[in-house]
C-alpha cells in the first residue's frame, strides 16, 4: 500500500484545510506562534486565485476579513492571545452583524507579551468572555495535526451555516507540531455555504431569520438589486438602527438563541474509555493528549479511568459532561493556565462528585505521569 | 413680477435652520415668530437651486412651473 | 519494536540547523510509514545558546507532546551535549560531532559514539553548512532505522534545489562514517 | 433622476441636528454619484461610527457601518475581495484622524482604489463636544475647557505624505466645488480623499460663540481660499486659512492592479 501519509505542521494543517473549505481571502498581522498561518496563505492563496494581505495592526486584519465577508468571500485571520485582545471589537462586530468569518487563536502564555513561544491555555474564558455585551461566540479546539486541518473545515462550515464567527483554538504546541497524516479521507468532505435569500429584493429583509433561526445575507456587490445595511447597531429585521425594548432584546435572541438552538450539532467531543469510568479526566487541547495516555496508563493497572474532550468548547457541551460525569466518584481537570475549564466543569457535575483542578502554567505540557499521579491518589482514597 | 420657480419645503424634514434663508440671493425665505421657515408667497426665486445644494436635510426642492 | 514509542533529540547551537535537523529525519521516518510526532522547543537559547529539535515515531498512534527521554540524542555542541545528556533513556545512544564537544559523556549505561562531523563536512565537502546532512547521515549509519533513500529524499524536499549533490553526498559520507565508527567501536 | 432617488425616505427626517451641514456632503456626493453613471449594485459605502458615519445609512445603497476608525480597514476587504466595486468611506474626523488615523495612512500607502471623504467639523459631536484633533487652536471643547492646546491634523497633507494620489478639500459652503472635487476623487482610480470642511452648530458651534447655522457657514466662507488663489498668497496672509480644489491628482499603480499581476505570476508558474 503506497504510503499516502505527509508530515505537516499544525498551523500549516489549518491553512490546508481553510483552502479545502473555499477560504480565498486572509488578512492577518505577524504575532508568534500565529505567524505561519499568514506566511502559509500568503504563498498558497494566490495559486488558487485568493489572496492573502498583511493588514496595519490586529484591528485592521479582522476587520478586513469582515469585509471580504460581507462580499461573500470566505475568510480567515490568525493571531494569538494578545492580538486576540485586539481583534475583540471586530469579531464582536461578526457576531452582532452575523457575518461569517474564522478566527484562529493559537495561544501563547499571557498575559500581556508573556511567552511568545511558550506553551499555555490561558485564553479559554477569553474567547468566549472577551467582549462586552452578551456575544455569542462558537470556539473549536482540535488537539492533532490532523485534527486541525479536519476542525479549520468545520469552523467555516458552522460560520456559514450559523453566520456567526467561528475561533479556532490552538496550541503553541499543537500549531508547531508536525505529524505524518493521511488527508485522503477528507476529499469529498461536505463544505457549507451561506445561505442566499429566497425572497426578491424589494421583500427582503436581511435580519429576518428563517424557521431555523439563521438570516440570509445577500452578498454586496450583488447584481440582483438587494440593498441593504449591515451596521452594529441593535437592528430590526430590516438592519436599521433600533433601540426599542423588543427590537434589543429580539437582536439578543437571534444571536445568541440560534446557537442554542443548534448546539447538538455544534457540539463535538470524545469519549476515552468512558462507559465505566469512575474518574474522569476532563481536558481540552494538547493537554488531553497526555489525558489519554494517563488514562490508557491507569486503565493497564485495572484503575477505571476515561477522558471527556470537548472540542466544542463554547458554546460548552455541558449535557454530554453532565452525563460524562453521571457515575464518577470524581473528575480531575488539568489545564494549563490557573484554573478556567475548571469552573465549567463544576457548574456541569453533580455537587457530590469532587472535581480537582491540575494546574501547570510555567510553560511546560502537562505530562502523562503528572495526571497518572492524581488519578492514583484519587483512585486509592 | 412673479417667479417661474415654484420652491417647496419638506415641512416633516426641515429643522428650521435657516440655512436656506440665510443663503438665498433673492430673499425667498421668511421665517415666522415661531422660528419656521417658510417659503413667501410672493417670491423672486431666479432658480439658481443653491438652497437646494445646501440644505442639509433634502427639505428644498425648487422646480421649474409648468415641468 | 520493543517499545512502543523511540524518542530522538537533535541539539548543538544555533545556526547549525538542528531543528530542521529534527523535521528532516521526522520526514524520513514518516517514509518508513511510522506515526511520526515532531516538535521543538522555542526558547532564548535557541540563539547562540543550546538548540534542539525533536522526533518520536512509534508503530502505534503517539498522543506524546514532547520528548522527555530520547533514546537516540544527537549533540553538535558541548552546551547542547551537557545539557541534555542525563535525560537520555539508559541504553540509549549518545552521537556526539567531536568537532565541537571533547568532554564526552561518563555515562556507562549509554552508547556513546563519535565523530568530527563539522570537520568532515569543512575538509571533504568544503562547507561547514553541511555538517547537518552528514550528522543526518551519520545517526542512520549508527542507528539504521529508515533508509538512506528516504533519508535523502526528506533531504532534498525541505531543502529545495539547493546544492542537491553536494548534500546527497553529505548524507551518504555521514553514514559511511556512522558505518565504520559502529565497526571500530563495537 | 434626482439625489431623492438615492435615499432612503422611510428613514428621512435626517437625525443630525438642525443646521448640521453633513445632510450637505451627502447631497454633494448624490450629486456627483449620479452624474458619473455609477451602479448601486457595484457600489458599497463604508463608515462607521459618530455622525458622519452614520449619515450613509440613510442612503438607499449597499452600506457596511462598522466599528469607530475602522471603515477604511474594512473597506480594504471589501475592495480586495470584489476589485470591481466602488468603495466610498464616509468618515468623522475622530474616525479618520484619530481612532483610525492608522488605517488612514496605510491605505494611502497602499493606493488603495477607494475614495475616502472625511467630514471635518472640528469636534465629537455625537459624543457630546469633546476636542477632535482638527479642533482649532483655543477652540472650547467639553474636554477642552481651557481651549486646545494641542496643533490640529492637516487631512491633506498627511494623505499627501502618506502616498494617497488625488487629494483635495470642499466645503460646505461652495457646494459646487463640493460636488466637483468628490466627483473627480471617484473618477480617479488610486486612493482618492476628500476633506470637507463641514458645521458642528451644536457641540462646536454654541461653545465657539458661532450656534447660528449660517454664521458657522459664513465663517467657513472666510475660512477658504481656492488652491489657485492661495498661491499667490503669503504665509502671513494663508495663516488660518484652508485651501480649497484639488492638490493632488497624479497616476500611480493600485493595490488591486498589483494584486492582479502577482495574481497572473503565480498562476502563470503553477
Amino acid at each position: 500500500m503506497a504510503n499516502t501519509r505527509k508530515l505537516i505542521q499544525g498551523n500549516k494543517a489549518c491553512t490546508m484545510g481553510a483552502i479545502k473549505a473555499g477560504a480565498r481571502f486572509c488578512a492577518s498581522y505577524p504575532i508568534t506562534p500565529a505567524s505561519e498561518i499568514g506566511e502559509y496563505l500568503s504563498e498558497d492563496l494566490p495559486k488558487v486565485g485568493g489572496k492573502f494581505i498583511q493588514m496595519e495592526d490586529e484591528i485592521a486584519s479582522m476587520g478586513a476579513v469582515i469585509g471580504a465577508s460581507v462580499m461573500g468571500v470566505k475568510a480567515i485571520t490568525a493571531t494569538s492571545g494578545a492580538g486576540f485582545d485586539l481583534k475583540q471589537e471586530n469579531i464582536a462586530y461578526a457576531a452582532m452583524t452575523e457575518i461569517p468569518v474564522v478566527i484562529v487563536d493559537v495561544q501563547r502564555s499571557g498575559p500581556s507579551t508573556g511567552g511568545a513561544t511558550v506553551c499555555a491555555q490561558g485564553d479559554l474564558m477569553q474567547v468566549k468572555y472577551g467582549r462586552s455585551g452578551d456575544c455569542p461566540m462558537i470556539v473549536l479546539y482540535p488537539n492533532s495535526v490532523k485534527e486541525i486541518y479536519k476542525t479549520t473545515i468545520r469552523a467555516f462550515n458552522l460560520a456559514e451555516k450559523y453566520m456567526s464567527p467561528v475561533i479556532l483554538l490552538m496550541d503553541e504546541t499543537i500549531g508547531h507540531m508536525r505529524e505524518n497524516i493521511d488527508l485522503s479521507e477528507y476529499e469529498n468532505v461536505e463544505i457549507i455555504n451561506r445561505k442566499l435569500p429566497d425572497v426578491p429584493p424589494e421583500e427582503y429583509k436581511p435580519y429576518e431569520p428563517d424557521a431555523e433561526g439563521i438570516v440570509h445575507l445577500m452578498p454586496f456587490g450583488n447584481k440582483e438589486g438587494y440593498r441593504y445595511v449591515i451596521q452594529g447597531m441593535h437592528h430590526g429585521a430590516d438592519g436599521m438602527p433600533n433601540l426599542s425594548p423588543a427590537t434589543l432584546q429580539c437582536s439578543l435572541d437571534r444571536i445568541n438563541g440560534k446557537l442554542d438552538r443548534h448546539k447538538e450539532d455544534i457540539w463535538e467531543w470524545e469519549a476515552v474509555d468512558l462507559d465505566d469510568a469512575d474518574i474522569v479526566v476532563v481536558a481540552v487541547g494538547c493537554v488531553s493528549r497526555s489525558a489519554t495516555e494517563a488514562v490508557h496508563a491507569m486503565r493497564k493497572q485495572g484503575i477505571k479511568a476515561g477522558l471527556f474532550r470537548p472540542i466544542t468548547l463554547w458554546p460548552f457541551p455541558d449535557e454530554p459532561l453532565m452525563k460524562a460525569t453521571e457515575h464518577a466518584k470524581a473528575v480531575i481537570v488539568p489545564e494549563m493556565n490557573m484554573g478556567q475549564l475548571v469552573h465549567k466543569v463544576k457548574e456541569y457535575t453533580r455537587d457530590c462528585t469532587q472535581v480537582i483542578p491540575l494546574n501547570v502554567y510555567d510553560g511546560t505540557v502537562i505530562m502523562p505521569e503528572q495526571i497518572e499521579k492524581v488519578i492514583k491518589e484519587v483512585s486509592e482514597k | 413680477m412673479v417667479s417661474k420657480f415654484a420652491v417647496a419645503i419638506n415641512k416633516a424634514w426641515c429643522k428650521n435652520c435657516g440655512i436656506c434663508k440665510g443663503f438665498c440671493p433673492k430673499d425667498v425665505f421668511g421665517i415666522t415668530i415661531k422660528k419656521e421657515i417658510f417659503v413667501k408667497p410672493e417670491h423672486e426665486c431666479i432658480g439658481c437651486r443653491m438652497c437646494t445644494l445646501r440644505c442639509p436635510d433634502f427639505a428644498v426642492t425648487v422646480t421649474e412651473k409648468g415641468e | 519494536m520493543e517499545q512502543d514509542r523511540i524518542e530522538m533529540r537533535f541539539c548543538g547551537f544555533g545556526g547549525q540547523g538542528v531543528v530542521l535537523g529534527s523535521v528532516i529525519y521526522a520526514t524520513a521516518l514518516a517514509k518508513e510509514g511510522y506515526n511520526v510526532v515532531q516538535s521543538q522547543v522555542y526558547g532564548i537559547e535557541a540563539r547562540g545558546g543550546a538548540s534542539s529539535g525533536e522526533a518520536m515515531y512509534s508503530d502505534k498512534p503517539i498522543h506524546h507532546l514532547h520528548v522527555t527521554q530520547p533514546d537516540i540524542l544527537l549533540a553538535m555542541s558541548q552546551k547542547a551535549l551537557d545539557k541534555f545528556i542525563d535525560t537520555v533513556k539508559p541504553g540509549g545512544i549518545v552521537l556526539c560531532d567531536s568537532f565541537y564537544i571533547d568532554q564526552f559523556p561518563k555515562r556507562t549505561d549509554v552508547k556513546v559514539y563519535k565523530a568530527p562531523l563539522t570537520e568532515i563536512a569543512i575538509t571533504q565537502l568544503g562547507k561547514e553548512l553541511f555538517a547537518n546532512a552528514l550528522a543526518m547521515g551519520f545517526i542512520n549509519g549508527i542507528v539504521k532505522n529508515v533508509s538512506q533513500e528516504h533519508l535523502i529524499e526528506a533531504l532534498l524536499e525541505s531543502i529545495g534545489n539547493k546544492a542537491v549533490e553536494q548534500n546527497r553526498k553529505a548524507v551518504e559520507l555521514g553514514y559511511e562514517t556512522g558505518l565504520k565508527v559502529l565497526k571500530e567501536q563495537n | 433622476m434626482s439625489v431623492h432617488d438615492y435615499i432612503k425616505e422611510s428613514a428621512f427626517p435626517l437625525f443630525t441636528c438642525p443646521g448640521c451641514t453633513d445632510g450637505v456632503v451627502l447631497n454633494a456626493f448624490l450629486r456627483a454619484y449620479e452624474k458619473l453613471g455609477y451602479d448601486r449594485s457595484n457600489t458599497v459605502l463604508c463608515c462607521a461610527i459618530g455622525c458622519a458615519g452614520r449619515t450613509p445609512t440613510l442612503l438607499d445603497f449597499n452600506v457596511l457601518r462598522v466599528t469607530h476608525g475602522r471603515a477604511i480597514a474594512f473597506a480594504t476587504g471589501v475592495k480586495l475581495a470584489k476589485p470591481d466595486t466602488k468603495v466610498i468611506v464616509f468618515m468623522g474626523d475622530g474616525d479618520s484622524l484619530a481612532i483610525g488615523g492608522n488605517h488612514f495612512i496605510h491605505a494611502c500607502r497602499r493606493n488603495l482604489d477607494i475614495t475616502a471623504i472625511t467630514f471635518r467639523n472640528e469636534i465629537y459631536g455625537m459624543t457630546g463636544g469633546q476636542y477632535a484633533p482638527t479642533t482649532p487652536a483655543g477652540g472650547i471643547a467639553t474636554t477642552s475647557p481651557y481651549g486646545m492646546i494641542e496643533p490640529s491634523f492637516d487631512g491633506c497633507k498627511l494623505a499627501i505624505g502618506s502616498g494617497a494620489t488625488y487629494v483635495a478639500r470642499g466645503d460646505v459652503y461652495n457646494v459646487n466645488n463640493l460636488e466637483k472635487v468628490i466627483k473627480g476623487a471617484m473618477e480617479h482610480k488610486g486612493f482618492s480623499f476628500v476633506e470637507v470642511l463641514t458645521t458642528c452648530p451644536t457641540q462646536f458651534g454654541r461653545r465657539n460663540k458661532m450656534a447660528d447655522p449660517v454664521k458657522m457657514i459664513n465663517r467657513i466662507k472666510d475660512m477658504t481660499v481656492p488652491i489657485e488663489k492661495a498661491k499667490t498668497m503669503s504665509e502671513d496672509e494663508l495663516a488660518g486659512k484652508f485651501p480649497t480644489g484639488v492638490f493632488l491628482d497624479k497616476e500611480g499603480i493600485d493595490l488591486n492592479t498589483r494584486y492582479e499581476e502577482l495574481l497572473a505570476r503565480v498562476q502563470e508558474q503553477a
